[in-house]
C-alpha cells in the first residue's frame, strides 16, 4: 500500500533533499505487543511532514522514538547522519498531555526560561527572548501566572514557545494545536511555518486535522494498520508560502483533502469494526 | 490465703535478703505469694509501687525522701545496706593519670555519677561542701553506670565516684585509682538503701509487712550461715558477683533519714518540710 | 497577619483553648493524682514564676540551639542522601541496605556509643540529633527525587541537561512537598531527641530540667516544661510553614 | 547478585575494621565489644529461648501501638488534608503537640495502666501517631485536585472517596510515614522497655548493660535492627502493592 | 450584541421548553480578575448547546461552574429549578485535561466501574454495562490497561464512557473529542447524539471545531469579550437525526459555518492584538 512518492517542488533552498532525517525499517513493540513495525521514512532539511493516524495508531510513539525517548527494538533511525540513541537539545518535542509537561512550580516567564537555560544564555538576554517568544504566543498579559492558573489552550502555548526557546534543528510537534480555537489556531500555524522556512528546520508534526496537515505539510504520512506501518505518504505540492484563504481554496487542497478522507476512511478505525473486521 | 506482693528490685546487692529469701521459699512460709520484679532504673521504683505494679520496692534513702518531697505517699518498711568506714564500696576515683591530693584538686574538673542526685551524687556534693570546694567550680555529669569506666578512660571525665563492682573493677583495669573515701568520710556509718511501699498498702496489709521483714531477717540470717550459696543466689539474681558484700542492715529508724535530710536542706533539695517519723513504719 | 481577628486564627485559637479546658477538667476530677497529672493552671504558674526568676531562658535557648544545629545537619544530609538515593541507581543499591539497617538504632542505644567518641559534649548530643532526625528527611527525599513524573523528566532528557541541572531545576522543586513535610517530622524528632541527650548526658536545657522534675516528682514543673517544649516546637514548626508557604506558593493555586 | 553484593560493602567493611581494630588494640574500650563476641553471645541468647520471648513481647506491643497510631493518623490525616479549613483550626494544637517526646507521659501512663502493653503500646502510639498524621495530611493535598473532583462529581460517600480515591492516590506517600513511624514504634517500645517497663528487649537490653554483658548487649542491638529491617521490608513492599503497577519504571 | 433567539423547532418532545438549566447574570474572578460577567443563557431539557470561543476565553471556568466546581461570584445558576450549590452526579463533566482526570490505578475497567460503583449498581451487573460503554468507545481490547499505557485518544474515551456511566442528567463535555482522529470523532458525534436523544439529557458541549459545534448542537454560544460574556447565540435549525453526510452538505450548515466564522474573525483573539486593539 506504500504510495509512489512523487519528486518533491524544487521550491526549497540548495541541500534540503540530502534526507536529515530516515527511518528505515524501524519496528517498536510494549511487551509482547508490537505497536510499529517496518516503519520507512525519511524527511528532507526544511522539510515539514505531517502525520494523521486513527487514535491509538501509534504517533506519539513514533514521535517520540525520533526524540530518543523511546527505544526502537529493530531498525535505524538517522538525523543528519548520525544515529539517535538518547534525547537531545536538538530535537525539540511537544507533548500532547500539555498539562503534564510543564513546570508546575514555574510560572509562563520560567518555563520558557527553562530552556534558555539549558543553552546557556545570559541570564540578561534571556528577557527579550521570552518576552517576544511569548508575545508571539499570545501570552504577553500571563507571563507571571502558574502553569494551573492558565487555560488548556494556554498551556499549550506556552509548550510551544518553550520548544521554540530551545532553538532545535527538528521539531517536533504532537497535536500542539489541538486546544486551540480555529482563529489562534490559523494564525499560530502560519507563526509557525514562517518559523521553520526561516531557521530551515525540519518539521515532524501530528495531528488530526486532516485541513491543518495539507495546509501545513510538504507531505502527510498516514500512520495505519494494526501493528502500525506508514500505509501512504501523500506528496503535498502546493505553492509557499501558504495562505490560510487562498491555500485553502486551492482546488489541489480539495483535491488532497478528498483523498486524504478517502483513504482514511477505509483504513481501520478503532470505531470501525464492522468495516473491515478487528481483531 | 497468701497476700500476693510484686517486689521490685535493681540489680544491686543490697537486697540480696530478697532474693534469698524468695529463693530458698523464705517468703512463702511468712504467708506472702512473691513475685520478684527485676527493674533496672532506681528511680522508677516509687512510680511502680504507687501505680501499683508492684507493693513493695528497694530504694536508696534520699529517693524515699524525694518522693515525699513530691507529695507521694511512701513509707519505709525495712532496710537494707549501710555503708560504712570500715567496708567502703563507694569511692571517689581518679582517672589514673590524675594525681590527686586534696579535694580542691577537683577545681575545675569534671567528675562523673551515675545519677544526678542520687545518692552518690548528694554525698559528694555534702563532701565536697564539707571541704570547702565550692559546688560549682567542679563540674559534675551525669552518665549511664556501666559506661563510666570507659567514659573514664576516654578521659570524657577526670573523676567517678561510683559504686561496686565497677569499683574494684576500675583499680584492677588500672584505668584510675581510688582517690578518696569521701562517703565514708561525710558519715562513716549510714543506711543507704531500703525497702518501700505506700503508706495506703501498709496500713490494708499489717500481716503482710511483718511477714516481709521477717523473711527479710530469715534471708540475712541465711547469708551469715551459708555466704558461698549466697553469692551463687546473688550471681543468679543481678547477674554478677561482687567482690563483697555491703554491710546488711534490716532495721531502718527515724535518725537514718534525719541525716539526709539535713543533708538535703543543705543542697536545697527538698521543698516541703518532711517528718522523718512518718516515712519509716515503726 | 494582616486581620488581626481572622476566624479561621480565633477558631484555632479556640480549639486549643477547648484541650486546655479539658485538660483542666481531667486533672480536677483526680481520676490520676495530682502528683503526676497537675491542672494547666499550676503548670502555667509555675512557667509564670519561671519567666519572672529568669531561670527559663537559658535551658531554652540551649535546647533551641541544640536542636537547630541537628535538625540543619539531619537536613543538609538527608536531602543530599535522599537526591542521590531517589536518583542513581547505583547510590541506592551501595546504601540503601546499610541505611535500612541503622535505621531502628533508637536514639537511647545511640547515645553511650557517641558519648564514647565525642565525650559529653554539644557535639556529641548534636550527633545524635542528627542521627535520629534524618530518617524522615531522607525517606521523603528519595521518595521525591524518585518519583519526578515521567513527562519532566523526558522535558529535561530533551533540554539535554545535565545531571546537577536536573536535580536542580526538575527533581528538587518536584520533590520539594515531600522534602517539607520530611522536614516537619524531622524537626519535632530533633526537639525530641535534644531532649533526650540532655537527659541521658546532663546537658543543661529544658530536657534536664524535665528530667529533673520527673525526679523529684515535681509534676507542675514537669508539664511547665513540656509546655515550653509545645511552644518551642510549634514556633519552629511556623518558621517551616512560611517558608513553605513561599516555595509552595504554585501547589495552592489549583483550579 | 549485583545489587546485593553492592549493599554488602559498606556493612561488611565496616565489621571488618572494628574487628581488626578491637583484635590490634586499637580500640580498648569496654563497653564496645568485638563482632565476633557479639556473635556469640546472641547465638547463646538465641539458643536459650530468651531472646526469641522477648522478641514477641516487643513486637506485640510495637505493633499494637503502631496500629492505633496508623488508624487515628490516617482517619484524621485524611479529614485534615481534605478540608483546609480543618487543618487550619487543629493545625497549630497538633503541632504544639507533636513536640513533646512521648517518654514525658511515661509517668502518667503508668500510673494508668500500671506495667504492661497498655503502658508500653500507649506510648508507643502516641509516639507513631504524628509522622503518619503529617505525612498524610501532605500526601492528601499532593493528590492531583482533577481526582477529587471526580469523586465530587460522583458524589461518593465519605468512606467510598477514602477507599477508592484518596487512600489509593496517596498510599504511597502515607506509606513513607508509616515507614518512619514503624522505626520510630520499635525505638519507643523499647525505649520504654528500657526506661520503665520490665519487658521485652529493652528490658533485656538494659538488664545487660547493667549486668554488665556487654556483648550480649551488643548482640541486642544488632537483633533490634534485624528487626527493624525486616519490619521495613515489609512494609515497603507492601507500599509497592497495589500502587506500583502504574508507576512509571 | 446578544442575538435575537428564534423560536426553537419543534422537533423535540413535549415539556422540552421547560428549561433545565438556567443561568442569569453569572460573574466568576480569579482573586481581581474578573474571567466571567453577566452571562445570561438557558437551555431546555435535552437541549444541545454548544459552546465557542476562543482560547482562555473561559469555557472551562463556564462548565466548571456548571458542575459545581467553581462558585459564582455573582448571579444564579439553576438545574432543573433548584440553585447548583456544589458537584452532583446528575451532572457529569468530563475535563479538557483528560490525562488527569483518571485514576492511575485502575484499569479501564475499573475506571470506567468508578461510576457505577458511586451509582452502587451491583457487582454482578457492572461487568456488561462496562463491556457496552468500552465497545462503544472502541476500547475493547484495551480493557484492561492501566491510563498511561493508553495514547491520548484513548484516555478521552475511558473519561467519555466513565461518564456516560454515571448516568447524568446533564452532560458537561469540554473538548472531548479533540485528541480525536476524524473517523473516530465522526463516529462518536453520532453516538452521543444517539444517546443524549434516547437519555433525553441536557447537553453543555465545549468545542473548537465550529462544523462539530454546528453538527451536534441546537445552538452554538460564542463567548468572547474580556471579561467574557455569550457575545452571540445562534439556534442551529437542522433537522434531526443528523447524518455525517447530508447534514455538513445541507446548505443551511454552510450559512452558519460561515456566519459562526464571520463573527469569529471579529472577536477578539488573544493573538490578534492588531485588529481590534487589545488592553
Ligand atoms: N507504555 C505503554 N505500554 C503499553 N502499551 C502502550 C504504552 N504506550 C502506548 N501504548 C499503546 O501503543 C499504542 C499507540 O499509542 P500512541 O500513544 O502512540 O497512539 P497515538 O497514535 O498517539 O494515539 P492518539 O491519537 O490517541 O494520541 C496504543 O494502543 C497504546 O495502547
Ligand atoms: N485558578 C486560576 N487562577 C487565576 N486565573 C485562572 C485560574 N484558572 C483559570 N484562570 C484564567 O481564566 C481564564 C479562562 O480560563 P479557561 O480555562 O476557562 O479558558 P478556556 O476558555 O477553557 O480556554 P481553552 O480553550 O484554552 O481551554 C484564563 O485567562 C486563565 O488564565
Ligand atoms: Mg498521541
Ligand atoms: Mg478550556
Amino acid at each position: 500500500m506504500q504510495a509512489l512518492r512523487k519528486n518533491p517542488v524544487a521550491v526549497r533552498p540548495v541541500g534540503a533533499d540530502r534526507p536529515a532525517l530516515s527511518i528505515s525499517n524501524l519496528s517498536v513493540r510494549f511487551g509482547a505487543r508490537t505497536i510499529l513495525e517496518s516503519i520507512n521514512l525519511s524527511a528532507r532539511k526544511g522539510e515539514f511532514v505531517c502525520i494523521v493516524g486513527s487514535s491509538g495508531s501509534g504517533k506519539t510513539t513514533l514521535l517520540r522514538v525520533l526524540a530518543g525517548l523511546v527505544r526502537a527494538d529493530e531498525g535505524k533511525v538517522l538525523f543528519e547522519g548520525t544515529e539517535i540513541s538518547g534525547p537531545s537539545r536538538d530535537r525539540a518535542i511537544i507533548f500532547q498531555d500539555y498539562s503534564k509537561a510543564l513546570l508546575p512550580w514555574r510560572t509562563v516567564r520560567g518555563n520558557v526560561a527553562l530552556s534558555l537555560e539549558a543553552r546557556n544564555v545570559p541570564a540578561a538576554e534571556q528577557e527579550a527572548i521570552i518576552a517576544e517568544l511569548v508575545a508571539r504566543m499570545g501570552l504577553s498579559h500571563a507571563k507571571d501566572q502558574f502553569p494551573n492558573q492558565l487555560s488548556g489552550g494556554m498551556q499549550q502555548r506556552v509548550q510551544i514557545a518553550r520548544c521554540l526557546a530551545q532553538d532545535p534543528k527538528l521539531l517536533l510537534m504532537d497535536e500542539p494545536f489541538g486546544a486551540l480555537d480555529a482563529m489562534t489556531r490559523q494564525t499560530l500555524q502560519d507563526e509557525i511555518l514562517q518559523l521553520v522556512a526561516d531557521k530551515h528546520i525540519a518539521t515532524v508534526f501530528i495531528t488530526h486535522d486532516l485541513e491543518e496537515a495539507i495546509y501545513l505539510g510538504d507531505r502527510v504520512v498516514v500512520l495505519g494498520g494494526s501493528p502500525a506501518s506508514a500505509v501512504e505518504s501523500m506528496e503535498i505540492d502546493l505553492p509557499r508560502p501558504r495562505n490560510q484563504l487562498t491555500t485553502r481554496e486551492d482546488s489541489r487542497f480539495l483535491a488532497y483533502r478528498h483523498r486524504l478522507f478517502e483513504f482514511l476512511v477505509h483504513e481501520r478505525s478503532p470505531l470501525a469494526p464492522q468495516r473491515k473486521g478487528q481483531d | 490465703e497468701p497476700t500476693k506482693v510484686a517486689i521490685g528490685y535493681p540489680p544491686a546487692t543490697d537486697f540480696l535478703a530478697a532474693y534469698v529469701a524468695m529463693d530458698q521459699g523464705i517468703f512463702a512460709k511468712h504467708n506472702i505469694d512473691a513475685t520478684m520484679v527485676k527493674i533496672p532504673v532506681v528511680s522508677n521504683i516509687p512510680s511502680a509501687v504507687v501505680s501499683g505494679s508492684i507493693q513493695i520496692g528497694m530504694t536508696t534513702i534520699p529517693v524515699v525522701l524525694q518522693a515525699n518531697d513530691g507529695g507521694l505517699d511512701l513509707v519505709l518498711v525495712a532496710g537494707a545496706a549501710r555503708h560504712t568506714k570500715e567496708h567502703p564500696f563507694i569511692s571517689l576515683l581518679a582517672r589514673s593519670d590524675i594525681k590527686y591530693t586534696k579535694p580542691a584538686d577537683l577545681i575545675g574538673k569534671t567528675v562523673g555519677v551515675p545519677g544526678i542526685n542520687s545518692v552518690i551524687d548528694v554525698m559528694f556534693r555534702k563532701w565536697l561542701v564539707n571541704n570547702h570546694v565550692p559546688l560549682d567550680k567542679v563540674k559534675v555529669v551525669e552518665g549511664p553506670l556501666p559506661q563510666l569506666p570507659d567514659m573514664l578512660k576516654s578521659a570524657s571525665v577526670d573523676y567517678v565516684a561510683i559504686v561496686d563492682p565497677l569499683r574494684t573493677r576500675i583499680v584492677e583495669t588500672k584505668t584510675g585509682d581510688i582517690a578518696a573515701e569521701y562517703f565514708a568520710e561525710v558519715n562513716p556509718d549510714v543506711l543507704v538503701s531500703g525497702w518501700l511501699a505506700s503508706g495506703d498498702w501498709v496500713k490494708k496489709n499489717p500481716e503482710a509487712v511483718k511477714g516481709f521483714r521477717l523473711a527479710i531477717d530469715e534471708g540475712l540470717d541465711f547469708i551469715r550461715k551459708n555466704p558461698e550459696e549466697a553469692k551463687f543466689i546473688e550471681k543468679k539474681y543481678i547477674g554478677y558477683n561482687s567482690p563483697s558484700f555491703p554491710t546488711f542492715n534490716n532495721k531502718a529508724r527515724p535518725e537514718d533519714l534525719t541525716f539526709f535530710l539535713n543533708v538535703g536542706k543543705e543542697l536545697h533539695l527538698y521543698r516541703s518540710q518532711l517528718d522523718p517519723k512518718k516515712i519509716v513504719v515503726p | 497577619m494582616r486581620r488581626l481577628f481572622d476566624p479561621i486564627k480565633l477558631a484555632a485559637l479556640g480549639f486549643a483553648l477547648l484541650l486546655l479546658a479539658a485538660w483542666q477538667l481531667l486533672a480536677d476530677a483526680h481520676l490520676i493524682s495530682p502528683i503526676f497529672f497537675p491542672s494547666p493552671l499550676r503548670a502555667f504558674a509555675v512557667l509564670q514564676q519561671r519567666v519572672a526568676d529568669g531561670s527559663l531562658w537559658l535551658p531554652l535557648a540551649a535546647t533551641s540551639l541544640r536542636m537547630t544545629v541537628g535538625w540543619l545537619l539531619a537536613s543538609v544530609i538527608g536531602i543530599a542522601l535522599g537526591a542521590a538515593i531517589g536518583s542513581s541507581r547505583l547510590a541506592r543499591n551501595l546504601l540503601d541496605p546499610t541505611l535500612e539497617f541503622i535505621r531502628p538504632l533508637p536514639a537511647s542505644a545511640v547515645i553511650p556509643v557517641a558519648i564514647l567518641f565525642l565525650g559529653l559534649s554539644n557535639k556529641m548530643s548534636i550527633a545524635v540529633i542528627a542521627f535520629g532526625a534524618i530518617w524522615p528527611v531522607l525517606l521523603a527525599s528519595v521518595h521525591g527525587f524518585s518519583s519526578v513524573p515521567l513527562e519532566l523528566t523526558n522535558v529535561s532528557q530533551v533540554l539535554g541537561f545535565g545531571r546537577w541541572d536536573f536535580l536542580r531545576k526538575i527533581a528538587f522543586p518536584s520533590a520539594l512537598p515531600d522534602i517539607v513535610a520530611g522536614l516537619r517530622v524531622s524537626l519535632a524528632i530533633a526537639l525530641i531527641l535534644t531532649v533526650v541527650t540532655e537527659m541521658q548526658s546532663s546537658l543543661p536545657g529544658l530536657g534536664w530540667d524535665i528530667f529533673s522534675a520527673q525526679r523529684f516528682y515535681r509534676s507542675a514543673d514537669l508539664y511547665a516544661g513540656l509546655i515550653m517544649l509545645a511552644l518551642l516546637g510549634f514556633a519552629a514548626n511556623h518558621l517551616i510553614l512560611l517558608l513553605e508557604w513561599r516555595v509552595l506558593r504554585w501547589r495552592d493555586l489549583r483550579t | 547478585m549485583r545489587r546485593l553484593l553492592l549493599g554488602a560493602i559498606i556493612p561488611v567493611s565496616s565489621l571488618v575494621a572494628w574487628e581488626t581494630s578491637s583484635r590490634t588494640g586499637l580500640l580498648t574500650l569496654e563497653s564496645l565489644s568485638r563482632p565476633s563476641d557479639i556473635v556469640v553471645a546472641g547465638y547463646v541468647a538465641l539458643r536459650d529461648g530468651s531472646l526469641l520471648l522477648a522478641t514477641l513481647q516487643t513486637c506485640e506491643t510495637a505493633l499494637f501501638g503502631l496500629a492505633i497510631a496508623t488508624v487515628i493518623g490516617i482517619a484524621v490525616g485524611t479529614i485534615l488534608g481534605l478540608v483546609p479549613t480543618a487543618e487550619r483550626v487543629a493545625g497549630p494544637t497538633v503541632e504544639a503537640l507533636r513536640p513533646i517526646p512521648a517518654i514525658a507521659f511515661m509517668p502518667l501512663a503508668l500510673m494508668m495502666f500500671g506495667f504492661g502493653v497498655g503502658l508500653e503500646a500507649s506510648v508507643v502510639a502516641y509516639a507513631c501517631v504524628w509522622p503518619i498524621l503529617i505525612v498524610t495530611i501532605a500526601a492528601v493535598r499532593a493528590i492531583e485536585g482533577r481526582l477529587i473532583e471526580v469523586a465530587a462529581v460522583l458524589e461518593l460517600p465519605l468512606w467510598k472517596r477514602m477507599t477508592k480515591i484518596v487512600l489509593p492516590a496517596a498510599f504511597e506517600r502515607i506509606n513513607i510515614g508509616l515507614r518512619v513511624s514503624a522505626a520510630i514504634s520499635l525505638v519507643v517500645a523499647v525505649t520504654v522497655e528500657i526506661v520503665l517497663n520490665p519487658r521485652g528487649l529493652g528490658y533485656n537490653l538494659i538488664l545487660a548493660e547493667q549486668s554488665l554483658q556487654i556483648g550480649l548487649m551488643w548482640a541486642l542491638l544488632v537483633w533490634l535492627c534485624l528487626l527493624g529491617y525486616v519490619l521495613n521490608l515489609v512494609l515497603s513492599h507492601v507500599g509497592r502493592g497495589p500502587t506500583a503497577i502504574w508507576r512509571p519504571l
